[in-house]
């Protein structure tokens, strides 16, 4: 099971600062994410990124998700 | 060496990396032989030319064009109708390259032309009859919240609120960062500060105004050569609103003059493209200085109120804060990163940062410079400043006593990793700069900043020519200087010279996706990219030399540029030079190359302190800055002389935002200050020298430790010249710009103030 | 529009050309002559991306009419290296980084050769004053000053 | 559209007061080539006046100069003579632009664009400057602040055109000064500008001034009040500041993208107050 943290505008739309979800990889994350929490979705769809153990992943959607990691739910960046 | 290994940065040797060479782009833009976006032609090429729409907001009733038509020389004309209404996710880019039943700003394109010449061109736009009604309009972020301003989307419900609302309104979204309990935090403080800040929009004012050709063959087949920041996305974006196969587009990307954001998206290329399809003929399509102001995005302006607790003893217990921002005609401005990057440099407990995205009547923003966070720092840092001053404590004391540090929990979610703040603080406190004696009228102003970095999709080729040199393929537009590392890096893996080595911006029939040259990524990600590719070939040329020698591969260790057997016990030969590999390459299995692909993630934050000294002329108002230096945390400095030029172009790109650049609407909407005349960007006599301190703490995520730089130099000296501002003037300034009028007002404000007590 | 014939002189070739009345010298060199070394960042003098010589004094060539260069003297960032040989302020460009995206640089080039034709040693406030009319927005300014004093200070060595 | 470059003052005005339609006459062509770019002009005739030799040369004349409407700042700056008699004027006309525009933009120029900004007007004005006019019924000279009318019209009738500035006799003890108020430190527009132009005695009492503002009101102003203030006195603490409040009460500005009523207003009096101060210490006196 991986503790994902979710703050500010996630944790409004979830309900809670923290959830539960079995998933090896952030691809496997997102869609059971959006699965157990439809209000997430919409977010979800519009692009995310997933920060792991602090090192933020915007594309890499296989990269797997070591037991215990700090998993964190941002929007996705865009830059200048 | 395997091909995931990280080198320490901080002991590890060198050949290249570090130095600074002479560019190889170099003596193309001294000649004047480099070919920018204006600079290609093609036989038979027609003018392309763009109508605009005067009124701020209007509804288009019709166009005529048939008076156009018939003027001689004119081949092609198009609207809106000629593109194809695909996918949602473009609808607003399709939307602004083309207004579609609305104008929604000033300068917002309805139709345009394909003539045999400029001045034919010109003409039939004057022939275009458009019918418009015109609607009230609202330019202002404060003003386009309210209930009952005009209205720009019927559609548009405010995204991520609880329970959506009912009604539709000019606020795209909401966002909301941060942890812990503000209210919680401003009850264990001692000293408390309010503040409202507003900043204007500014454009990046890259001097290059946007330029393509564009030729479509009756089969389909298109050529664009753009000056572009990523020609991957114009390729995918106009092969989408033309409906197109994306391979029978091919994009080359010009040497750009300047993007900061400003070229990573479409506006003209998509209107050469389908006059160039309608006339059967190439156009050329090259935007005014006036529509490069008018039409293309500038930044957001922003409207914000900050809240932060002090400690007597410095210790922030809580902060809060709530950011506007309008982002043009279409949703999208920056507020997101700014309210992520609100408090990213602190360690705090209770912190929360609060968003709304809003339209106006204004061009859709593009990105500017790291995104949103300028605006925002200006306001957290000036709140900073006056809440050292109210506590008596140093401002870097204060900011060293909550900087964030790894393991720290960021205000926008993650724990972050090895970060360099404090090294940036410590090293700005030992600066001579911050000890220097002041002059009558003058303040000094410190401020932080921080920016995210980002990576992406990156794809690099790698070819080992005959002569044992080699062509390198990135996909990476070179914004400023990026050939040049990628050839120091490239050359350091192999050990051969820099010269002997040649990098290219492939076109993008030539090489595979490449993300926009964005986000601070070029020497992270191609560089990263490039590292590898340079690993697999090296892996492939010592396979060769193993096969030459008749050995086992893994016998073969690559150093100096030479294969060489790992030891004594796999035999005794004389080491092969990656030129004698190169030479035999046709007889030992047919060409060598390398290659990576690579979503890049791990780019490293970067932080970056800037220190002010400003004098006031306390009769005008007028500001005169007279000493900078920028300290930042680079990671390593590939090309220090590149890495110093993106620390002090941000520097004065965020002089000009904090003192004289702004977007002047007027009553009726449209934009009065659209050149640069009146868009009044720093000069040469407006500036000191620009001092540089490059900190490198190796980013953990790259093998060289690299960390972007481009962006995180524009964030701190809004704030940091607004604090010595109003040190000089012994007022707070809290709106940009600082123009004259509005320091003079100030100061009088406050002289009226003292004289009524 | 009545068209214009004229004859000048280009970076010290003789050079002939029809041109428009309302096209300016910058559209002549850049459209007509392949000279595209001039670049138009405004079309308002407010930028100098596209100083030449002419005459021996720094225009704008996007404030001359094509027309107006009967006779004269012009030279443009084509014609400041010699041969093969590299200006000093060319060297002095590419050794200090002097630039980042390259599109204000024949500008800034021909404008500080014209600084230095007549001031060989200025101080830093009058480069500054003097390039005031060339805009360049990645560098802030910083290597470029430092470029034109090296390469007065290495023309002076002569 | 058509384009002649005449070698006489009388080719000159032949074209100009010929039925060609709408003409423009084209000395540096720092404001005619944007006005013909951004569409706000679109003459059927260019007369090019940088031809007549005339019109190209600074001559001494009666003790003061007379400078040909076809001299380019930069030229003037390099003429020493000018540059001692008349700092403000040249200082006024230096400021204009960049290196590149001081390579062409001219005197006569700036007068006839006739806009409220135009650096080097105030100058003139306040240096007491006349223009010799040029037209199909013969020669005229005239003030400076006459042909300005407003915004980009002047009291030029068709076919006429000034030839040259002519500036006067210098008396001893005299020195003048123009200062502009504009954000940046060059490529700006002014705000405000101040000329001040005045004349001492042996025992440094003012006997002679001339104030001259810009960008305050529709055209450049001259401001008879403020030289009233210095006129008499030592130019002392007193008298300038009484000469910065009659400056500032003679403004009627506009607000605009380049400042408010109330800045101009106020920085007006400042800056006349500062040209006073450099124009004295140029006639030789103290403050």
């Amino acid at each position: 099971m991986v503790q994902v943290k979710l703050s500010g505008s996630f944790k409004q739309a979830a309900g809670r600062a923290e959830v539960e979800v079995e998933a090896a990889n952030i691809h496997q994350l997102l869609t059971r994410l959006g699965q157990d929490h439809p209000k997430l979705k919409p977010m979800l769809d519009r692009g995310v990124a997933v920060a792991i153990d602090g090192q933020i992943y915007r594309d890499d959607q296989f990269r797997p998700i070591p037991a215990g990691s700090e998993v964190f739910l941002l929007p996705r960046l865009a830059g200048g | 060496m395997p091909l995931d290994s990280n080198i320490d940065p901080a002991t590890h040797k060198f050949n290249l990396v570090g130095t600074r060479p002479l560019r190889p782009d170099g003596v193309d833009k001294v000649t004047g032989r480099a070919k920018f976006g204006a600079d290609a032609n093609a036989p038979g090429m027609l003018v392309g030319k763009i109508l605009r729409s005067p009124h701020p907001h209007a509804r288009i009733r019709s166009i005529n064009t048939a008076k156009a038509a018939k003027l001689p020389g004119v081949k092609a004309i198009v609207t809106a109708a000629d593109f194809k209404e695909g996918k949602r996710a473009l609808r607003d880019v399709l939307c602004n390259v083309m207004a579609r039943g609305k104008a929604l700003y000033d300068g917002h394109a309805v139709a345009a032309v394909a003539a045999t010449s400029a001045s034919v061109a010109r003409k039939a736009l004057k022939l275009i009859q458009v019918d418009y009604e015109i609607l009230p309009h609202v330019t202002d972020v404060d003003e386009a919240m309210k209930p009952g301003a005009p209205l720009l989307h019927d559609d548009m419900i405010t995204a991520h609120v609880d329970p959506a609302p009912k009604k539709p309104s000019n606020v795209a979204a909401r966002c909301e960062f941060g942890h812990g309990d503000p209210e919680v935090g401003f009850k264990q403080a001692d000293v408390v500060i309010e503040r409202s800040f507003r900043t204007e929009a500014t454009h990046q004012g890259y001097i290059e105004p946007h330029a393509c050709l564009a030729s479509m063959g009756m089969d389909g087949q298109g050529e664009l050569w753009v000056c572009t920041q990523g020609h991957y996305m114009v390729r995918n974006t106009c092969a989408a609103l033309l409906g197109m196969d994306v391979s029978k587009l091919r994009v080359t990307a010009s040497e750009i003059g300047g993007g900061f954001g400003g070229k990573t998206t479409v506006f003209i290329e998509p209107v050469a493209l389908a006059l160039s399809r309608k006339a059967g003929k190439p156009v050329k399509i090259v935007m005014s200085r006036e529509e490069v102001f008018r039409a293309s995005g500038p930044t957001s302006s922003s409207s914000m109120d900050v809240k932060i607790g002090v400690t007597k003893a410095g210790r922030i217990t809580g902060a809060l804060a709530e950011i506007r921002m309008q982002g043009g005609a279409f949703a999208g401005a920056p507020v997101e990163l700014g309210a992520m990057s609100a408090f990213a440099c602190y360690d705090l407990e209770h912190v929360k940062s609060v968003g709304w995205d809003v339209v106006t009547n204004r061009p859709k923003q593009a990105a500017y410079r790291a995104p949103g966070a300028p605006m925002v720092a200006f306001a957290v840092e000036s709140v900073l400043d006056e809440l050292a001053r109210k506590i008596g404590m140093d401002p870097i004391e204060l900011r060293l006593k909550n900087a964030a540090k790894e393991g720290t929990q960021s205000s926008y979610g993650p724990k972050y990793n090895r970060i360099g703040l404090r090294q940036c603080l410590e090293a700005t406190r030992n600066h001579p700069h911050y000890t220097a004696p002041l002059g009558p009228n003058e303040g000094r102003g410190v401020a932080a900043g921080f920016w995210f970095n980002f990576g992406g999709q990156t794809c690099v080729s790698l070819n080992i020519n005959i002569d044992g040199t080699v062509a390198l393929a990135v996909g990476t537009p070179d914004i400023g200087g990026s050939r040049a590392s990628m050839c120091m890096i490239a050359a350091e893996e192999l050990g051969i010279p820099y010269d002997k080595v040649r990098a290219i911006v492939a076109d993008t029939s030539s090489l595979g996706y490449n993300d926009i040259s964005e986000g601070s990524r070029v020497t992270f990600s191609t560089g990263l990219a490039t590292i590898q590719a340079a690993r697999d070939a090296i892996g492939k040329l010592c396979a060769r030399a193993a096969k030459t020698w008749g050995i086992s591969p893994e016998a073969v260790v690559w150093e100096n540029g030479h294969a060489k057997p790992s030891s004594p016990n796999a035999g005794d030969f004389a080491p092969l030079s990656l030129a004698d590999i190169a030479k035999k390459a046709g007889n030992t299995g047919g060409p060598i190359a390398g290659h990576f692909e690579v979503n890049a993630d791990g780019a490293g934050v970067s932080f970056a302190i800037h220190l002010a000294d400003a004098a006031v002329d306390p009769e005008t108002g007028r500001v005169q800055i007279k000493r900078y230096t920028v300290i930042q945390d680079a990671g390593k400095a590939v090309h220090p002389s590149y890495v110093e030029g993106q620390f002090q172009g941000g520097a004065v790109q965020g002089i000009g935002w904090a003192l004289n650049e702004e977007y002047v609407y007027g009553k009726d909407g449209r934009l009065q200050n659209a050149g640069f005349l009146d868009y009044r960007i720093p000069v040469a006599s407006d500036l000191p020298m620009i001092d540089t301190v490059i900190v490198e703490v190796p980013n953990p995520g790259h093998p060289y430790g690299v960390r972007g730089v481009g962006e995180t130099s524009i964030v701190p000296p809004l704030a940091a010249i607004a604090n010595a501002v109003s040190a000089a003037a012994d007022v707070r300034l809290t709106e940009l710009p600082m123009s004259p009028p509005r320091v003079l007002k100030a100061i009088d404000g406050k002289a009226a103030g003292k004289a009524r007590r | 529009m009545s068209t214009v014939r004229v004859s000048t002189t280009i970076n010290g070739d003789a050079v002939a050309y029809l041109c428009e009345v309302d096209e300016t010298l910058l559209d002549v060199l850049r459209d007509r002559l392949g000279l595209t070394g001039s670049k138009e960042g405004c079309s308002t003098g407010d930028c100098g991306a596209c100083s030449v010589m002419l005459d021996g004094r720094v225009v704008c060539s996007c404030l001359v009419l094509g027309a107006e260069a009967e006779g004269r003297d012009i030279r443009t960032v084509e014609g400041l290296a010699a041969g093969d040989k590299l200006h000093p302020l060319q060297e002095k460009f590419l050794e200090f980084a002097a630039l980042q995206c390259g599109v204000c640089t024949p500008g800034f080039l021909v404008a500080a050769k014209a600084l230095l034709d007549r001031n060989p040693d200025p101080s830093e406030t009058e480069i500054r004053f003097a390039l005031a009319g060339n805009l360049c927005r990645c560098t802030g300014y910083d290597k470029i000053v430092r470029a034109v004093q090296s390469a007065a200070a290495e023309l002076r060595k002569g | 559209m058509r384009y002649e470059a005449p070698t006489t003052i009388n080719a000159a005005v032949k074209l100009l007061a010929g039925k060609a339609g709408q003409a423009r006459v084209l000395a540096g062509g720092t404001d005619l080539l944007v006005q013909m770019r951004t569409d706000r002009v679109a003459p059927d005739l260019i007369v090019d006046v940088k031809r007549i030799p005339a019109m190209r040369a600074i001559a001494a004349k009666s003790g003061g100069f007379r400078i040909g409407a076809a001299v380019s700042g930069a030229e003037l700056g390099a003429n020493k003579a000018l540059r001692k008699a008349w700092p403000g004027v040249v200082e006024a006309a230096n400021l204009i632009g960049s290196t590149q525009i001081q390579s062409r933009a001219t005197l006569a120029g700036n007068l006839c664009n006739a806009s409220p900004a135009a650096d080097s007007v105030p100058a003139l004005v306040a240096a007491g400057a006349s223009a010799a006019v040029a037209g199909p019924r013969g020669k005229r000279t005239v003030p400076v602040e006459s042909i300005a009318v407003g915004p980009g019209k002047t009291s030029l009738k068709k076919g006429e055109i000034v030839e040259a500035i002519i500036l006067p006799k210098r008396a001893p003890r005299s020195g003048d000064a123009y200062l502009r108020f504009i954000p940046r430190t060059e490529m700006d527009i002014a705000v405000v500008g101040a000329g001040v132009n005045l004349t001492l005695d042996s025992k440094g009492v003012c006997t002679a001034a001339r104030v001259a503002l810009g960008a305050v009101a529709e055209r450049v102003i001259l401001v008879p009040e403020a030289a009233a203030a210095l006129v008499g006195t030592k130019v002392d603490a007193a008298a300038l500041k009484r000469l910065a409040a009659a400056a500032s009460a003679a403004c009627r500005p506009i607000d605009d993208k380049r400042g408010t009523k109330e800045f101009r207003i106020k920085v007006a009096g400042v800056l006349a107050r500062r040209a006073a101060e450099t124009a004295l210490k140029r006639a030789g006196g103290s403050k």
